[in-house]
């Protein structure tokens, strides 16, 4: 089949066969159809495309799409997937995962997945809870929350996700939510586009165990005044009347209230491309509390070498240097002697 | 270099010289080079590296001693020896830790100078056994000052004298290839190689090898050389291999004669670690070697990889297979073709990492939760290590599943010489994806069926970038042929039963068992793994002296050969010995209900023959 | 509530009931609130809830169908019931689903709004089978308009139409309930309990039970009443409990008479995750329950508290206890007391993780590691759970060894009546510290000796904190009695064998083995864990039928009570049922050469009486 | 015993009756005495101090030490600690490890031990190698680190131990050289007087299998050039004259000579006690490059709770509003019955 007859696909042409069974209401289904609403875009074949995921209600993902996948064991995606894409660097790689999935049982194979900074998609759902076991706290919960396995109040200090990657120096790191659909579909396109490993946490609905997790972020009337979408190169603003901005004071961030002498000039301009992390890792930790918005869209995005391309051009340099593999040259390495 | 020697040289049929020392003293290196001067002589070899516990211990203590035991010989020979013929201690703790193995009336060389005070506190001798006069009763005790030697070879140097005593194992060399009859060619070859960067450190190590060897010539005491001939072996090419290092080769060959990407994923572990050193080094072949966070990311990298299409495998020891137990059972529930080494060690928990041991058979068995049956071979010898990657392959290949692969940390670090194989004589493994449907992706109604069985029940494996082939596979229960999720009862058994068939139908794919010995007869020695040439020295002792005792050495633990059984009915007694408590045998009682007798062992060491025979003969005598 | 009814009732022995229908439907409740009601009648009581996969499906869905069984009796009973007398379906994709287990004649009630086009076609029925005259034909079929009926008994109370079809489930209890002329009474506290704080809902669900009731109460075409007497229980308070609870309780129990915190290092899963849950409600106990990043986190963290001297338990399932299977070659070097569980489900890998299995068998003995044992035992049903989680937590403690203790699905969901024991009839065990040396430190030359062993080859447990006694463990091999790193060859063996006795050690302080049954005759049916319900009625069933049968139900796994070899040989035949490929079977053919036949099933469910009896019966005739 | 009549202890009274076994002229012995002379200081008895270590060379370090002990499996220390202070937060509780052990397959630990905030003191011994396993890289390996197993050198961007702390926000985070002894011991005097979990990342020289990693930090002629020693509340100055220092641009630090109009008051000054984690995240991101020195001392020092305390004072709470556990009214809880 030539490029150019490349037939173009629809939304649809990603679904699967299979009859998607997340509850009536979660927040899964919108991730879900936006994926299949960016994937045609992109013009990589299905073929083309795996989604490796772990265990939990988000891990069921692969399965509805009409890609290569695995739903693999709990916590391990991530290191399934770069076996994957260091042997077939031609193939999209996504992985997804959940809270408990990525930061729990997987925290270190996410970490390490980030580090090597191979081409890979990493679509963390997070909704505060483990949703495919019914119901325990997860490592993102709040300090307090009454759980299943948590009747008086969970007393571990959340991760912080994005605090996390930007620990392991991610390359690209987002943050988007459920119901946002046109923002979803533009980080979601961002990250495939990103050559290394694209992280992006999704605010994610159990309507079931955790509902309202993130209604701060999400309702109408509070959302703008919550959240901050960041944009590279311009000031940080937010709020429904787009009058309040964010300053930095020393190391702090401060919110500032705009007009009254304070400037677009005065504030704090987003730089996805600042060479090192320290202003995402800042932007991070700025949580919705004590007037502070929750930033969304991209935190960092840089260019980095690729494990997944470097181990190939090791292969490439090994065989230029010493000619490709002769299983003769091989045996005959070294002392060796004849018996006649 | 030859030389021509005044002394009289006694021809031997095969001899076993053992050099050891503090870790720090290279009695690694020098074993490794009087190996390979003996097998460049022609000689069959065998050794025995024996290392301390990882880490350093402190200088001159006995925790700190390491070994190299070589056995070579004029005819063929299985193992490194039971005792040793000619013992080189370089300190007051190596000679206490090895004096034990040395034959009465064998010849003993110690490093005089390390004989001071605080050389025998370390060694928990009172006094020197050197002066005491009891050593010269049993054995041909040389006190060399070998320290004092050195140094005076390599005067004028500007070697530091601490480097001047590194070359000591040189000297020691040097003298022992004097007293074997050795030419000093391949280790000069080999000085010039590793050392040529360094003129000085190679001229020095020059120097003090022929100061030994001159020494031997020279010195009135010592006053007979030995030669041991060439052996008889079959006619063609042969090199020297550690087990290891023939398992890569082996893993490479056949990736290679695939047409495959060969990708291990890998996390560094005694004694299995070579494996992963080795391969690192044949990137030309296309070789991806990943060394991942950790065991479980080792493995699951390793399902990544054969769900891309290459051949994958992973290695590791004991303690790490352990963490790989559940990712295990994702490789057999989704039926991709992938290796999984084990290099025994000793166990349980960090056990005795150096050490070597069987005691992981039913951990390869059993070591999975759910009924999750996996094909299990293992390896007979460092050599046998190159056959065996390639039949794991072929298993996993053509009947679509993960295979263990079991080596231990005798023959992992052992090694014998290989008579290279013609490449052209090398069987490849034909790697078929499934083709494209023509209609495919469900539009004309044909869909690809991921679980869908041939004869062997294997399914077909789909690589991806293939157009029509897009499917999911996973850890839940499969429906059969379509591959779905399936929590249905009936299909729950049928897919139990389908995936047990399937590695009992590995045995219709695999060479009957064959026996070294007489067909039917009084004693069957049953083995598996690394005890194989400690066991086919007992048994042809034994058949030497009469006895109708028969070797049965198994490759194939699951599923055994289909003709096993019979094999095993044909003797009056079977006796299965093994470095563990009676694994292999636990598992011929289950399935065969035949009361075999367990000849065990766990002490971190191989058979001695000695302990074979001795226990052949109490068989056959009650 | 005390009704007089006009209509007959019919006195019987035993029923079983099946409530069934979506996720949604609120099954699991309306069954738990019959069982417990039946139980304060006075019965005897078993049940099975059968949950879909752990994801919701869409609702409607044969995949969202969840059932609810209990098996009431004026009898002894064991199981909940091979097939059902009265089945509720709340749709047609839980009456598709259910219908084979409805005996003939039997009792259907279907909630006929439901059985709309949308509702018949997820589950497949082309017609509607209420309609075309099918089932009446061999059941008594009743339709009933639920979802109108409770809609129009909540009417006035402001519920939205969602919230008010949320009653149904009490609807359909209350009709039951009247069916088997059952008190409303407890489930009206239930009620209250519950729902209290949100009057209109709580008013809502009273007002749907009782319109239930009424209902059968009033029409016409439901015209006999059956009711079931009590059951001649020994005497006693009872209450009803699931194996979940029951463990959790039984290791509350254990901690508090010994006097210990209790810990539990836990990662959830299915269907261990309500042990957690459970134990996380009783604080007040002193129980410290530690949601851990992972299982190895689990264990180890487990393994920790062992250590600090406290009582300390890690639980999980098959692919979780894969993972600790590392740690526990840890936890068996360094000789420390703690409970190992695992709730078995069915497997490999992921699996089937809602469903029972017993396919965990040979991971729990074999899966570590070099040579590695560990002691096994079993619960055989939901409230012998109790009395496991302390006798596993005495072997801990006095052998000084970590105790694997199995249950399954089947029991950990399933309840029984139970009678509360005693408090001052429990057993303590009783954990002796390790004592502070007199002299000790060492200054005056007493120190203390971490692997010095009893009469039982255990250790002492030193605690941190006593002054004296410190001292190191861990996973490399240990010298006896010092505790100190060893690579002596004779001591691992040693140490091997010492690890291996002292397991087997504990033979000498288990009861010896009983049978159900003659003590010898023609069939002996072993069975380990859940299948005991099934395989005890299947076996008094053979014997009331005058067949020289016995049953043999082992809790101890791993040591084998002494005298079982002549338990076994007692028997011309001996038939191992078991919920895998036989497990346990190949254990006990390894053992003793016995060549005992095996009854497996691996479908998620357990063992119907009636497969038992069937085997039992071709058994005896073959 | 009372109280009062408490020895005073020595340094070698800490020292087991075991050989220590690690190679001649190893980093490792230097944290040893160290540590053997820390401990006499805080006067804590022997017997109520406990060092949990994983595998790993560094991880024999337990052995050595004549307390309380584990030398568990590879990577889990954290975890095993953790069990035993949630049960015995009365004991002291040290963890030694290393960073293969801390970071390569026991991170997921590490990371979760930190946010919990136990009470606990984790040493990592940084070489930047895996010792024990003679000579495999590490994720704290420099890129192309030519090693056993990287024969054409490493690919994978190396972890910063330090960042990944910050980034699960550790409340104790510092930094010390196997050499500078007196460092090491105020640092090491200062994790163990910390309430909560203490990180320090001690560079250990591996002589055999990477020797010299640390030398620009060691080396007498350079370390007041490439290091920096924080001190709370002072400004960052460092140089063998004193006259080099850190000035924050925007949240881009650079060096500045002092001198020519920059006086220390222009300079960044250390506050550990920042209760949000931006700055030392910065801190951590100063590499020996460019002209920059490397941190040492303590990063950062806070107050946050404790989960060893908060689970214990959930059992205090539930005792005091349920009563003591009672077995009897546990049995008799919700629905029973009797039978005569
Ligand atoms: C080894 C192992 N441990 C535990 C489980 C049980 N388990 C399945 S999913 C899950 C957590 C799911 O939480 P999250 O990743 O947040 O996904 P969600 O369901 O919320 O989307 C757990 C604990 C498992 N399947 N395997
Ligand atoms: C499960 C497991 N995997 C692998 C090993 C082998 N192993 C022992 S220590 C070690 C790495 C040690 O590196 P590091 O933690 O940096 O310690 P160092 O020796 O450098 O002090 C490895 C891979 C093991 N003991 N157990
Ligand atoms: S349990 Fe929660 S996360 Fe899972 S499918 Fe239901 S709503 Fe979604
Ligand atoms: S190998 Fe390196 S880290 Fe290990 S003891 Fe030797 S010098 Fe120290
Ligand atoms: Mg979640
Ligand atoms: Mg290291």
């Amino acid at each position: 089949m030539s490029v150019e007859s490349l037939p173009v696909l629809k939304p649809n042409d990603f679904a699967s066969d299979q009859d998607v069974r997340w509850c009536p209401g979660c927040g899964d289904y919108a991730i879900l159809a936006q994926m299949k609403k960016v994937l045609p875009d992109l013009g990589v074949p299905r073929e083309n495309i795996v989604f490796i995921s772990g265990i939990g209600c988000s891990s069921r993902f692969p399965y509805y799409m009409n890609t290569y996948g695995m739903h693999s064991i709990h916590g391990r995606a991530p290191a399934v997937a770069t076996g994957l894409k260091t042997v077939r660097p031609d193939l999209q790689v996504w992985v997804i995962t959940g809270d408990g999935d990525g930061l729990s049982i997987g925290g270190n194979h996410l970490m390490h997945a980030i580090r090597r900074n191979m081409d890979l998609n990493i679509i963390l759902f997070n909704n505060r809870i483990y949703g495919l076991t019914k119901g325990q706290y997860s490592p993102t919960s709040l300090l307090g929350a009454k759980t299943k396995s948590t009747p008086m109040g969970a007393i571990d200090n959340p991760l912080n996700p994005l605090s996390i990657v930007i620990g392991a120096e991610g390359t690209f790191v987002a943050r988007t939510i459920d119901t946002n659909l046109k923002h979803m579909g533009a980080v979601l396109k961002r990250a495939a586009e990103h050559s290394g490993t694209s992280f992006v946490e999704v605010y994610q609905n159990c309507n079931v165990f955790n509902d309202g997790a993130w209604d701060y972020a999400k309702d109408r009337d509070t959302k703008e005044d919550t959240t901050l979408e960041l944009e590279h190169g311009k000031p940080m603003i937010f709020g429904k009347n787009r009058d309040k901005g964010i300053r930095l004071n020393g190391m702090d961030p401060e919110v500032v209230q705009l007009g009254k002498g304070i400037t677009e000039d005065d504030l704090l301009f987003h730089d996805e491309r600042a060479p090192e992390p320290s202003l995402a890792y800042l932007l991070t930790r700025m949580r919705h509390q004590d007037g502070f918005p929750e930033p969304i869209g991209v935190f960092r995005a840089i260019e980095s070498p690729r494990y997944d391309e470097l181990i190939n051009d090791q292969i490439e340099q090994a065989k230029a240097s010493k000619g490709p593999g002769d299983l003769e040259k091989l045996f005959t390495s070294g002392d060796t002697w004849v018996v006649e | 270099m030859s030389t021509v020697t005044e002394k009289p040289t006694q021809q031997l049929e095969e001899a076993t010289v053992r050099f050891c020392g503090d870790s720090g003293d290279g009695m690694q290196l020098a074993g490794t080079q009087f190996t390979n001067t003996s097998a460049l002589a022609g000689n069959d070899v065998a050794t025995f590296p024996d290392f301390p516990a990882e880490i350093r211990a402190p200088r001159g203590t006995k925790a700190g001693v390491s070994g190299f035991q070589i056995h070579f010989s004029s005819h063929d020979i299985y193992t490194p020896g039971d005792t040793v013929d000619a013992l080189v201690a370089m300190n007051p703790a190596a000679l206490i830790t090895n004096l034990g193995d040395l034959r009465d009336g064998g010849i003993l060389i110690c490093n005089e100078s390390a004989f001071d005070k605080k050389g025998l506190a370390q060694a928990g001798y009172a006094t020197s056994p050197l002066e005491d006069g009891s050593l010269e009763k049993k054995f041909k005790l040389h006190k060399v000052d070998m320290t004092k030697l050195t140094r005076t070879a390599v005067d004028g140097l500007g070697l530091s004298q601490k480097e001047a005593d590194r070359c000591r194992n040189f000297f020691a060399m040097g003298l022992v290839f004097w007293l074997y009859d050795r030419s000093l060619d391949p280790t000069m070859r080999f000085i010039e190689d590793k050392f040529g960067k360094k003129p000085e450190v190679a001229e020095a190590n020059r120097r003090a090898l022929t100061a030994g060897y001159n020494y031997g010539e020279t010195v009135e005491a010592i006053n007979t050389q030995y030669h041991v001939g060439k052996a008889e072996l079959p006619p063609g090419t042969y090199r020297n291999i550690m087990g290891n290092t023939a398992l890569a080769w082996g893993l490479v060959a056949a990736a290679h004669l695939s047409g495959r990407r060969l990708f291990l994923g890998a996390y560094p572990i005694t004694p299995a670690s070579d494996i992963l050193h080795e391969l690192a080094k044949h990137k030309h072949f296309d070789v991806l070697t990943f060394q991942a966070e950790d065991e479980i990311a080792a493995v699951t990298a390793t399902i990544g990889a054969s769900f891309a299409g290459e051949m994958a495998v992973t290695a590791s020891s004991g303690p790490g297979i352990a963490l790989k137990g559940e990712a295990l059972g994702l490789a057999v529930m989704t039926e991709l073709p992938m290796i999984v080494i084990n290099v025994q060690r000793g166990g349980p928990s960090t056990g005795l990492p150096t050490k070597t041991e069987q005691a992981d058979l039913f951990q390869a068995m059993y070591g999975r939760n759910g009924e999750c049956p996996m094909p299990v071979i293992a390896a007979a010898s460092p050599a046998d290590c190159f056959d065996v990657a390639q039949e794991a392959w072929r298993i996993a290949v053509e009947h679509m599943l993960p295979v263990f692969l079991l080596t231990d940390g005798y023959i992992a670090n052992g090694s014998e010489p290989w008579r290279l194989p013609e490449v052209a004589s090398l069987k490849p493994t034909k790697v078929k994806y499934a083709e494209p449907l023509a209609n495919g992706d469900g539009s004309n109604g044909e869909t690809f069926l991921p679980y869908e069985r041939n004869e062997r029940l294997s399914r077909p494996w789909a690589r991806p970038g293939t157009p029509t082939l897009m499917h999911r596979v996973g850890g839940l229960e499969k429906q059969d042929i379509t591959g779905n999720v399936s929590y249905d009862p009936a299909n729950h058994q049928h897919m139990i039963e389908t995936r047990a068939k399937k590695v009992e139908l590995i045995a219709d794919n695999i060479p009957p068992q064959k026996v070294d010995g007489p067909e039917s007869g009084d004693l069957l020695v049953v083995s598996w793994g690394g005890p194989y040439g400690a066991c086919a020295t007992a048994v042809h002792a034994a058949q030497a002296a009469g006895k109708a005792v028969a070797h049965c050495h198994l490759r194939y633990l699951n599923p055994f050969p289909k003709n096993l059984e019979q094999v095993l009915r044909s003797y009056k007694r079977v006796l299965v010995a093994e470095l563990n408590c009676g694994q292999l045998r636990s598992i011929l009682r289950d399935k065969f209900l035949l009361d075999a007798a367990g000849l065990n062992k766990v002490q971190g060491k191989p058979f001695q023959v000695g302990e074979i025979l001795e226990r052949i003969n109490t068989e056959l005598a009650s």
